[in-house]
């Protein structure tokens, strides 16, 4: 299977079709509109099953199959903001507080992506080790503790650790409710093993694959809604939102391949290091860095590297992870 | 029946405000709130509520007047500026003035 | 099976059955309320579930099986209100609007009572043509936007396409969140068909039957609550709102009969074509005449003729496909 | 701190009324609103917000005094007739009135 | 355009009561009213809305002047004992005052 | 299996321990919140679902072999607040009303205990009978009228059936939505019987169990979140809501044993006894006794209680019914 099946055969699963509906309602202004308590709903579903199921492949595997590659998430989480803040700075002249938290989004992780990903590589019979949402999960936190001591002046020298707004992002990036349900499930997880597994797997399990698919349906939405800010953001920031996910998504592939991670590993570690939160960063972000303007993250986030990434990154991190395995 | 005078403080705001309000009004020395989940729009643009960070939360509290006065300042110069929020104050009048 | 057996079988299905329970719950004032958040998901829910199987199902048939019954089911939703009308105004008595928005309701169609008879054929074990919710998302914008215009005045020469009423009838006919969602997930279907289906059949095709019960749950109050205005309408409605579903079911279920459709078929589109519709045309009528009293309609399509179908039109429209066929 | 008077005017209508009245409050000259889910009674029945097209919805809008009639008069002439709604205005006094 | 004065009473109370204060405000008199969903805290502690059995509603009821003095008064004789609550009265105006 | 392996195999269900991590959250103050339309939602669905399948096994077993046990379950739910009620008056010195509402929290029972404890025997495969769930629906009333018939002076003679607070309390004992969804189901269970079931099984038994779990982890939050209010109830109260269900439950075992429950059954009622409502109890209390300091009683039932016979009271229960039959 070249590039263009994959593409083709991701564009044409239900999730991204239903993205585009999304897409399409909002931009059409139809009167479909999901209440909030469903998009709540979705997520905190999303996140305990990811982090549920992770558990449970990492009960089977053995920490001591995990601890290399979800270290080497981690490091990768970390490096990305030191990298994107600068080139933010320099090339993209925003301010260091605008810098530092877009820097923490880009490096933070978004599940939904992951969970798209693996959606993907399961249409495609493409094996993957099933612990890797363990990586999601470790990758949310560190990028935006990292992005928020940029946004405050850490390379001024302004920064410190008794800054309320830096102890917020600490606070927040621990137990903010996506690493708390995510870590939790995960833990809850891989205490139960199989045996839990086989009690809730008609909820987190049967019908997971419909629920994104629903779910994505609303991201086209929130996503369509904020089409219109592009025009805010600049050129910059929208060659950012493709530029950004392709660079990171590649050395997350590269890295997942080094560290020995199978072809579907290696695609999801792209996938990661290549997407941007919106969940986790937004909230931590908007309260440790009040005077960034999350019109930029959010809509950078959500209104391009989203959609890039769940129709062209997820193929294309796939087919580079074939090609250096070949 | 004897009415007395208050002040009713509302104040609009980004939801992810709450927690950090609800703290202020009890330094400036407030009994109670009542907080509203809304959505609406603004010179931040539009606040559509469609997922938890884009929503709104307004909160009003009953006051004796100097605290209205104490709490519209410490509005304005803490929070005024990095956040999406407007704030007014208008004039009730209650039957328990002790209450407030 | 006779008729009465027929009755019998649907009336104790968990869906009739959890019904009655809504009403009995209304009426008896307890208070059990759904959250708003719910009535919504659980709309969402159905007609995206509905829609994508449909899709499928017409990816399987192919497009030629299914235009001419299609096409067929269209025309009959467009012809009601044209007869709807005079009828409302002569013998009713309604108002010039009054009488369009009611014809507009019962043009249209009410995707819950298609999908209950869905339920009430599987339960029997009846085949049916499973691409027959193309029918329900055809007959839907059709009846709207005809009753609007003659509720404009459309009759009396005093309609114009470039009032802003009628374009925003026409936008929310096509727009409306009912159409766009079964359109929608239907094109998504036809899309994917069985692989896609596969994916996602945990939770679009599992789950289906028992969330119909909760809804109906739901819609049981939602009418029990209404029945109050049944005082309100007048004798002429309440007699329509039983009158109407049994002329228009017959004529839908010769119809199908006449296109080629199977008993099971030929009930269907009896059952749509004598449902009353209360998610899209409610929306798309309010806004366009605005001068129509909505008592009047949704009280007709909710708490009179929605029961009736539910419980006696069903077997009904299926008897009389059976004994066409025989 | 000097508070500025300005007008309040609260409206409560029809859900489904929401867009075309934020609408026809931006070409009255208003620069943002608050909009609150609720449901009610009135003259044209219980607006039990059990299903969407039954629900209703708050509109709030903090205006300058000459544009709060005329939204109050606008929706008098346009709206009042077809639609379940009340409106009505207070008095509000506010920080920034160049906001408004 | 010639407004009406009116009053606007306001009461925040336990969710668990709104239908008897709805009915409450039927025998003072009342046309309509218009309920919030809402949580809040006070001095009967946090009402965080969690559960259902800690949520609150605010109903605000536009009345005419001698309405609203017996709606405050039966309030305070029959319900603020028991019952976590606030209410206020204030001033607004309406275009129709015969709705009211 | 002996006792700490009864435990230990309880402590590490999904269930439990995410009750724990809602705890967790909610003690940690994480940003994590369920909208209250999911709360009402999950409440809703696993009343519904566990009235539905014991109105199924009412059929299967026929009333004659269940009305002994149920009648027997009713009687213990009516005479605990009997005991309860002195008790409290004079070792905790409550008033009147506040003993009262007490007693009738604790004659009352909690579903979400007895879905739990069934989840503990399914797991570690112990029968019980399935038409247990009736003897759930028949003990939320009882207590909830004799709690409040005592709370409003009873014994001092000063009760009367016209006091519309006992009106009130009758009503919502039997029309509150707890009730009405658990017995209401209930019937719909035993008219539509094991061919009902086959079409909604995918909905009210295949997710079950996770989502159980899901609202376990909204449980521990709303008990973490009242954890502050332990210092309030007093000494007394800590001990009462952990000795009262140790007392009951052990009463509701050896009445199921005497009874002729099996062993699973047993447990069930000892459960039953010992659980303290917080569903039907508060509602119905709080407009019927409302000089009772809800504080009390819902921070006793839900901070105390709950989790007690969640994670101990349990597999405590379970022992003492092994113990009895052996
Ligand atoms: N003139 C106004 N009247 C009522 N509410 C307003 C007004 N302006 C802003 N708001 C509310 O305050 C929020 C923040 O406003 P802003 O900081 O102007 O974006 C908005 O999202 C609205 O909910
Ligand atoms: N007197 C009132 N006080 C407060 N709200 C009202 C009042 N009358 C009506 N409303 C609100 O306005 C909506 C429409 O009122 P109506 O047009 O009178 O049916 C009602 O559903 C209530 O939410
Ligand atoms: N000072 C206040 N300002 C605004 N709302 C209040 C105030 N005090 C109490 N409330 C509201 O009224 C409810 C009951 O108040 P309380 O009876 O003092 O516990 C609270 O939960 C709040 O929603
Ligand atoms: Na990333
Ligand atoms: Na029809
Ligand atoms: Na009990």
């Amino acid at each position: 299977m070249d590039f263009v099946t994959a593409i083709q055969s991701n564009l044409l699963s239900p999730a991204v079709l239903f993205f585009v509906l999304g897409v399409f309602a909002a931009v059409s202004k139809s009167d479909l509109k999901f209440p909030e308590a469903l998009y709540s709903t979705l997520t905190i579903y999303l996140l305990t099953a990811i982090g549920f199921k992770g558990g449970v492949a990492i009960n089977e595997a053995g920490i001591s199959t995990v601890w290399l590659p979800a270290l080497a998430a981690m490091t990768l989480g970390a490096v990305i903001p030191l990298w994107a803040y600068p080139c933010l700075r320099k090339l993209g002249k925003f301010s260091i507080s605008d810098a530092g938290a877009i820097a923490a989004h880009y490096g933070s992780v978004s599940a939904v992506t992951f969970i798209a990903a693996t959606n993907f590589l399961k249409s495609i019979d493409q094996p993957y080790e099933s612990y890797a949402s363990a990586f999601l999960a470790v990758m949310e936190s560190p990028a935006i503790i990292i992005g928020v001591m940029l946004g405050k002046g850490a390379l001024g020298g302004k920064f410190s650790f008794s800054d309320p707004g830096v102890r917020h992002a600490l606070r927040d990036a621990v137990l903010g409710k996506g690493v708390l349900l995510l870590i939790g499930a995960m833990i809850i997880g891989s205490l139960c093993g199989k045996r839990g597994m086989a009690s809730v797997e008609g909820f987190f399990v049967t019908p997971f694959q419909g629920v994104l698919a629903l779910f994505l349906l609303e991201m086209g939405m929130v996503a369509g809604r904020r089409l219109g800010d592009l025009k805010k953001v600049g050129l910059f920031l929208l060659l950012f939102g493709i530029t950004a996910p392709v660079l990171h998504g590649s050395a997350g592939v590269l890295l997942g391949h080094w560290v020995g991670l199978s072809i579907g590993g290696a695609t999801l570690l792209g996938v990661l290091a290549g997407s941007a939160s919106y969940i986790a960063a937004p909230a931590a972000v908007r309260l440790s860095l009040p005077e960034a303007n999350p019109t930029y993250s959010l809509t950078a986030a959500l209104a391009i590297t989203f959609p890039f990434n769940i129709t062209v990154g997820i193929p294309l991190f796939f087919e580079l992870a074939k090609y250096l395995n070949a | 029946m004897s009415l007395h005078p208050m002040k009713l403080v509302t104040i609009v705001c980004e939801a992810i405000l709450e927690d950090r309000l609800v703290e202020l009004l009890r330094e400036v020395g407030t009994n109670g709130h009542t907080a509203f989940p809304v959505h609406g729009s603004g010179n931040q643009g539009n606040r559509s509520a469609d997922i938890s960070e884009m929503a709104n939360v307004q909160i009003q509290v009953v006051v004796k007047p100097a605290i209205a006065e104490t709490l519209l300042n410490r509005l304005q110069s803490e929070l005024f500026a990095a956040f999406a929020m407007v704030a007014y104050e208008s004039d009730v009048r209650v039957l328990r003035p002790d209450k407030f």
